[in-house]
């Protein structure tokens, strides 16, 4: 059997359930959830059968819808006072999350209106072969140097790093043992001015939620220790960190009080 | 030595002439070594004398700045002539920079919980044409990369700055709300209005 | 259906504006669907008109056709605006640029990969700068064009030779993560899982 059937295709799950309560004339915040649940996963249904591909948002949401379902099924406790007092509708977050993205959505209208009306006006393509021929600049980097060069370099080999850390999922395992001497290391190096940022020292590629506690717990035991001292200026500013060694032999003195307290 | 006001009115045609950025009358200023006021009202002379003569291009108050631009009723020519235009922005394209535009700074994941899907491939799309662009990143662990728009976002869409941009009032949806409401009630004492 | 003289003649000034290449007679003529002499005499209607109004720009009759160019008299200002405009690389440029530098000979689409984004824009504005230039071809299907540094690139950024260029430092990022420099070493003490 060929029959054609057209499927309307949509953004996301957001966008199929304001389709679906759009068509049904509904009531955004009274939405009759079993309703709306049938239809979504009929229209999954069909998509299926039509070989659509469909994105797993579109799995999630159906689930959401479920559970909701299955909450408002429950027998609701024996509230002999007014309604507000009765627990808070399971489509509370529901409708909020709707209301947000039909607001954005109308406005893509705004911004299509727009891009429709600008697209009648011509800007002057400029030549700026020409213009360098008949302004050549002493050097057309300005104030750049090399050094510069390499900053942006490392930022983008580490936004490089980030995009591959998708398709990596082994589990890294991290000692705070480890993550002292790492910091220890960071510390010796010479060129080390104002002291270690604690900030930089959590901007690494593919950092963990686990290595950034590992890496605090670390500083927390090298405080105790009494191997470094730390300081923040204001309140969320920067801390910067510094080998007490260092701190002692350099500026022997100034900082003892702060050491003893 | 500052030029005659005629001259002055001839010497920034000329800059708005050879500049691919809608000019701000700062930057103007700065160059013709005048006050900003005397180009603003320059500036409206060169508006005025162009709607007057109908000339072929018109002065645009857009993204800052003032641009030289042709006038709409000849584009049906100016497209015979210049390399056909970008391809207009997909839905999703225009849901996520939306989002970014009100939003700004947000991060990736933020506007994937508004649009309740992935929006990597709007986003890539978005920063190829310039329309939005990294802000830095935000504290917290992982420093998630932010997003903004660009000054070539308000040429492209011709708004002045971003408070052209039309307001998203979520209290009225609040008032529309009953439930919204009544909770908004509740805490009202609480609350400074 | 043909236009009034008048509008013609704005129609065409909006062709000259937006070209950056001079605009035969004959092309306008095509566009506007007119004859070629009646255009010549618009052409020639634009050109007293900017001479008499003394306008920022005049119409310049040179090989090929016809252009606007800004009056010679406001080059000292022009040269303002435009030289810090050209001597400052966008982001975009600039990460292309480094790109290129640690990794040439480099193909424009291994260079997207890194980027992730595409980058023509880029690659042309880096080129007209002398920063970059072809370098023949990758052996390969399709055969794509490699791209290296120039030798005005040595001299902008003050190195002698490419083996100046300073090495990337991946030590203190190799540091700070101790689990990838010692992935073999098994430590079982104190982990935190």
């Amino acid at each position: 059997m060929s029959y054609q059937v057209k499927l309307p295709v949509f953004e996301g799950p957001m966008d199929l359930l304001l389709h679906l309560i759009e068509k049904n004339e509904l009531d955004i915040y009274n939405i009759p959830i079993a309703l709306i649940t049938q239809q979504y996963l009929d229209y999954l249904a069909r998509a299926e059968e039509l070989d659509l591909e469909l994105t797993s948002d579109f799995l999630v949401m159906a689930s959401t819808l479920l559970a909701i379902k299955a909450r408002m099924l429950l027998p609701k406790p024996v509230v002999e006072t007014v309604e507000e007092e009765e627990g808070p509708d399971p489509r509370a977050e529901l409708v909020e999350k709707l209301l947000e993205y039909k607001a954005y959505k109308e406005k893509a209208n705004f911004f299509r209106e727009r891009e429709e009306c600008q697209s009648r006006y011509f800007w002057r393509e400029i030549d700026e072969g020409k213009l360098l021929k008949e302004f050549r600049p002493a050097n057309p980097v300005g104030s750049l140097s090399m050094n510069d060069l390499m900053v942006v370099l490392c930022k983008v080999l580490k936004k490089v790093e980030e995009r591959l850390e998708f398709v990596s999922i082994s589990r890294e395992e991290i000692t705070i043992q480890d993550k002292i001497a790492g910091i220890l290391a960071l510390l010796d190096e010479p060129s080390l001015g104002k002291g270690l940022s604690f900030y930089q020292l959590l901007d690494v590629p593919h950092i963990t939620k686990e290595e950034v506690i590992v890496t605090f717990l670390a500083l927390l035991e090298l405080i105790k220790l009494g191997k470094i001292y730390v300081q923040q200026k204001g309140m969320f500013d920067d801390i910067y960190i510094f080998s007490m060694q260092t701190v002692m032999t350099e500026r022997k003195g100034v900082f003892e009080d702060a050491v003893v307290s | 030595m500052p030029l005659f006001p005629d001259e002055a009115k001839n010497a920034i045609e000329a800059l708005l002439f050879v500049s691919n950025e809608p000019l701000s009358a700062q930057t103007i200023a700065e160059i013709l070594d005048r006050s900003p006021y005397d180009v603003e009202v320059l500036l409206k002379e060169i508006k005025a004398d162009c709607e007057k003569e109908a000339r072929g291009f018109c002065l645009m108050e857009v993204a800052g700045g003032y641009s030289f631009v042709t006038r709409p009723e000849y584009a049906p020519y100016i497209e015979k002539l210049v390399k056909p235009r970008l391809s207009t922005l997909t839905q999703a394209a225009l849901e996520t920079l939306a989002i970014v535009a009100y939003k700004q700074p947000i991060t990736r994941s933020e506007i994937e919980e508004i649009r309740g899907v992935k929006c990597d491939k709007a986003l890539n799309t978005l920063i190829e044409r310039t329309l939005i662009q990294e802000r830095g990143r935000k504290d917290g662990p992982g420093r998630p990369i932010v997003y903004g728009t660009t000054k070539d976002f308000l040429k492209y869409f011709g708004l002045k700055s971003l408070d052209d941009l039309p307001k998203v009032d979520l209290q009225v949806m609040a008032k529309l709300n009953p439930q919204l409401a009544a909770e908004t009630e509740k805490q009202e004492d609480t609350r400074v209005s």
